[in-house]
């Protein structure tokens, strides 16, 4: 690992970070409508997998899913007029911050159903399969979603025709109030995942290196035909499951230890020690990512909402 | 007393499992979390886990599961997050829960009642803003009520616990916070029959749950302009209250259904149906539709508002159905 | 030549797969087995494992998957084996399938083609004699089709995998042993129109699918006594070709609508809302509806047959149409 | 063992045989119509579970459910009758042969959507535990059956709640034409289920006296709390799936093999070495069986069907 990469990991952490956090500003300035969930603390996951992914590779997402999407390079422009529900939004503000989707940058959304957007990955899978071509699907859930019986559903079908699929599973610990020993019979996932015979390893999701490695191991193995993966990130969220949340269902306490193993802080505190950060180069990284929040945010306010008329294009397609 | 939408459902899970001993709520963070609109609330400390309980992620597990109880002998209360997420547990609903009587010749009841948010409105897009209510009126078996008032907020659970058969209780989203007074008394109410909630001779505008603001609104401003518009509120969408239906269309000779589902298929087409079947020759214009734009759901405000049935499209409406259609 | 509706069927599957190295069919059975009702008997030897894919009874994986597969560039025919358990797979058709292109302003399209068994007649009971294709043509973003005859059998799938987006194709349970005469170089039909399927000026007979039948035959006695009714195939359930049923209506004032769905909320309803709001002034009688009883289908003979639309009933609605009413 | 509980299996597993091949040829007459599942082959498995049950115990079955209801104690007579069609039957000849029932004796169905009724039996036991009844509740469904998200769903909230359910796989290694590998990524059904951390056994579904002391096993681990009980039984249907089914999926030569291990034909040889059966004995049990299925059928001709006015009789409750 060069320190350039390292760095260049913290920035893109630190930048889903204060994105979210301007959106937390923006939702109470009524910006921002709708459900927000926030990414906040699990920054690593998104950021680690896709250093090991390739720019073709086709991604399906939760509701959860700012991180992802900056992450895979999705413009935060178009992000952000999204979440403001303008027509240059990544979805012509018709999502939301629950349904980004960028097409050519194969990012599938954005799915708010939980577990729904696991057979797509499957099948987008299987379209390369049929193909000929050599990509890989990552999908990212939460571990409330393993209950579902599409969970289940999708890992067999992706291990019995051993389809090049990377399940991410990124375990925050609750859904919504519920906590994962409330929630699964099995709380180690990754017995779960490896009674369908494929590969699962879990990892520090806390720390951006860890999944990046973890997540380089599992797609190596994916790409070259050796059936799919499970990852299962151990991670935190910081906030509230969404706007609404009185957080009723943890302890304060239990969200201050967390916060101690925040992975900006765990990463920083690292490139610091080693002496590849300091003080300055931090404020120089803060700066840069304040000036192009602050121009998203410009230019997402200045952007024209879809036409009224224009409510009923795409319901099908335009031929 | 003042009290809001929430909270007199609230009163009224409370009061279930203060009665009847085999009654529990079921459901996706209705104990610890507080219900996903607080709706239950304080409910798992008052009752403990065992009453309040709280199921995985898993919609077609824990409604089937809530069938199986009720065969079994509870009174299963099952919330669904949403309609939105029911269709995961539909198979559960239509071909256990509304079936298992019949098909057995009448030996499997099942005493269940499922309670779900429903619509649009908060802009939540298109796989959160459903109004799928009418599907589940087309289910024989099943009994579908929609409460959209603090009265029938408060009293249709009881009545709907007592009914030896499947309930289902679509509660809209817009709802939740709608304040109001409320008789200190209040509990238990009839829900086989649709209420007159506004009187008039003009026009009768029939409507259910979260539209049924909107369409008081748009008479209050029909008032305005002279016509005098009756509002009925289905309350029960399966099975529907006719006599009352058509004895408000007989007098008025116009109809006008508002419905938040997309117009196509929706619960309003069998409206006019019904009216068409019973009541052709006493009207005196076309029955008009105020629906959803046919569109999923976007984001974005003004197109949500756009898509959605609003005061001056039912104003127009009845308009049109007063210069006969 | 002579050929069968399921023969039909075959060659459409067959054609497909020649014509387009895209397309593949994926669902339960469909390969070894031979197709729960032998439609796709031979293709697995002709196309192998990859193209004529079985899959696990996983009904909302594989549709999802199918869905994935259509976005990441295939074209899938995914086959559920009956309407009655399409119910697990609803959520990626609604939520997915049906949503994907609009929710992202444009971008998801999916191309994929859903078929599936549909209806009774066959003594199946409760949970295997549905008519629910009435619900999917209530959801915007899809497209739906009935093929009732061996050319729509044998045309309409070439024409539906041309369509940029999903299209669901309802094959009634009774007909796939229709016999009759299909020209050899049958081919590709159109999606979009109804088809009057018997010229009359009398009355306008709607419907669709496994019914058709039963209304021609209901035509046939009704001009031995006299009636000379027009019989319309809808073929496509969403959209409606409303100009071919208004012409007709307009021509013979008087309509009646067969559907096999539970009369309450059927695709029925629609047909009867639509025509009433742009055809009012041209009735001379209330439309009628001639639907399923509204119970889970009994296994019992006669029981089925008096859950059904059968003869008599059409006839009586359409002379009850006659006299006005 | 005593050899007067062994002949009352081997009759009770022959009386299931008999009133089958009896179904077959009153299909052939159109007697009975619809679809028709036959259990001809797997006898062993519903008699020997039924052997740990209890009768106030509660069963939920699948579309191949003859063999469970007559275990279970429904009278041959009201079974026929359903298939017939005859308002006497068990469901008043409205469910026919998927779906009997019979709430006296605890026997919910009957289930013809695959998985559908794992749910019914978890909810069932709850019922059981918040009622402080100590019963167990049954569910049979076939391998085929665990690739559906309602498996896992059920089986995880049974496990999670430690429900008293005991899940009974009868695995015939074919749903329909699909082989279980073709099926499942994991052919070894209890790693499956033990992924859910339950008890999960498999026994020889061939052996009637296997499966009912594995079955009693189980139940009395479920009846004192320990959580539900997962236990496969390896078993093999000798007929075709339904009355439609051309068998292109499997070789004459396996059904001939597994044949060699007919459930009745092992139990029969072993007391005949033992000497606690002869021919005598044997022909005396088919000549008792037979009278009872001639009456059987004899009854459910005669009986009358449901007037067509009642048709719509128990849509709702009558109150
Ligand atoms: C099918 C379905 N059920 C319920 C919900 C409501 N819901 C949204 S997020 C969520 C919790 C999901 O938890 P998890 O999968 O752990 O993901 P996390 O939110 O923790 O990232 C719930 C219950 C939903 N969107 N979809
Ligand atoms: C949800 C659902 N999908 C498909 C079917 C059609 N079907 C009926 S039985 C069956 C095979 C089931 O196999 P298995 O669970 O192994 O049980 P078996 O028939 O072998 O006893 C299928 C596909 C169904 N009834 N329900
Ligand atoms: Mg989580
Ligand atoms: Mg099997």
């Amino acid at each position: 690992m060069t320190s350039e990469h390292e760095l260049d990991l913290l920035r893109q952490m630190l930048r889903i970070r204060r994105f979210e956090e301007k959106c937390v500003e923006l939702y109470s300035a009524s910006k921002i409508r709708g459900f927000l969930h926030l990414y906040i603390g699990e920054e690593a996951v998104a950021t680690g997998v896709f250093q090991a992914l390739r720019p073709d590779d086709s991604v399906v997402a939760t509701y959860r899913e700012h991180g992802h999407a900056l992450a895979r390079g999705v413009p935060a422009e178009s992000i952000m007029a999204e979440m403001f529900g303008k027509v240059t939004g990544c979805s012509r503000g018709r999502g939301g911050s629950m349904h980004l989707f960028d097409a050519e940058r194969h990012f599938y959304g954005g799915n708010a159903i939980v577990a729904g957007g696991l057979p797509i990955a499957v099948g987008l899978a299987l379209a390369d399969r049929m193909l000929g071509r050599d990509r890989v699907s990552v999908c990212f859930f939460g571990e409330g979603a393993m209950a579902e019986g599409e969970f289940h559903e999708s890992v067999n079908l992706a291990a019995l025709w051993r389809l090049p699929v990377l399940f991410v599973c990124e375990n925050n610990l609750y859904a919504m109030g519920t906590a994962l020993d409330r929630s699964e019979a099995q709380v180690d996932l990754t017995v779960k995942a490896r009674s369908y015979g494929i590969r699962a390893t879990a990892v520090d999701g806390m720390d951006v290196l860890a999944v990046e490695a973890a997540a380089a191991d599992a797609v190596a193995d994916v790409r070259v035909g050796a059936g799919p993966a499970f990852l299962e990130a151990r991670t935190y969220r910081f906030r509230a499951h969404s706007m609404y949340d009185p957080e009723l269902y943890r302890e304060k306490a239990e969200v201050e230890r967390w916060k101690l193993r925040d992975p900006i802080t765990l990463l920083a505190d690292r490139l610091r020690a080693r002496g590849d950060l300091d003080d300055e180069a931090w404020a120089a990284m803060e700066a840069a990512i304040a000036e192009e929040i602050a121009g998203a945010i410009a230019v997402a306010e200045a952007a024209p909402v879809e036409a009224v008329e224009d409510l009923t294009r795409f319901v099908t397609s335009e031929v | 007393m003042e009290t809001t939408y929430r909270e007199a459902l609230r009163e009224a899970l409370r009061e279930a499992l203060l009665r009847d001993d085999r009654v529990f709520l079921m459901g996706e963070d209705v104990g610890c979390y507080g219900g996903c609109f607080a709706v239950s609330k304080g409910l798992l400390d008052e009752f403990g886990p065992e009453r309040v309980r709280d199921t995985p992620l898993s919609e077609s597990g824990f409604v089937g599961a809530g069938i199986g109880a009720a065969l079994g002998g509870m009174r299963p209360i099952v919330e669904i997050m949403t309609v939105n997420f029911s269709l995961l547990a539909l198979d559960q609903i239509m071909n256990n829960a509304a079936t298992l009587l019949h098909m057995s010749g009448g030996q499997c009841a099942v005493p269940i009642v499922i309670r779900m948010t429903t619509g649009a409105g908060r802009q939540l897009a298109a796989q959160h803003s459903h109004s799928l209510e009418g599907w589940y009126a087309h289910i024989p078996g099943l009994r579908v009520l929609a409460p959209a008032t603090l009265e029938d907020a408060r009293g249709m659970l009881w009545t709907a616990l007592e009914d030896p058969d499947p309930v289902l209780i679509f509660e809209h989203g817009t709802l939740y916070n709608l304040r109001g007074e409320l008789a200190e008394d209040a509990g238990a109410v009839d829900i086989d029959r649709a209420a007159v909630r506004r009187a008039g001779g003009d026009a009768t505008v029939i409507t259910y749950g979260g539209t049924l603001g909107t369409t008081l609104d748009a008479a209050d401003e029909l008032a305005r302009k002279g016509v005098d518009a009756e509002v009925i509120d289905l309350r029960s969408l399966r099975p529907l209250d006719m006599p009352t239906l058509l004895d408000s269309v007989r007098r008025t000779h116009r109809a006008v259904i508002v419905d938040e589902g997309w117009r196509s298929g929706s619960l309003s087409a069998e409206l006019v149906a019904r009216i068409v079947e019973h009541a052709f020759y006493d009207l005196d214009a076309p029955v008009e539709r105020v629906c959803s734009a046919e569109v999923p759901m976007p984001y974005a405000q003004h197109l949500e508002a756009a898509a959605l049935p609003q005061v001056p499209a039912i104003v127009e409406a009845v308009e049109r159905v007063m210069r006969g259609g």
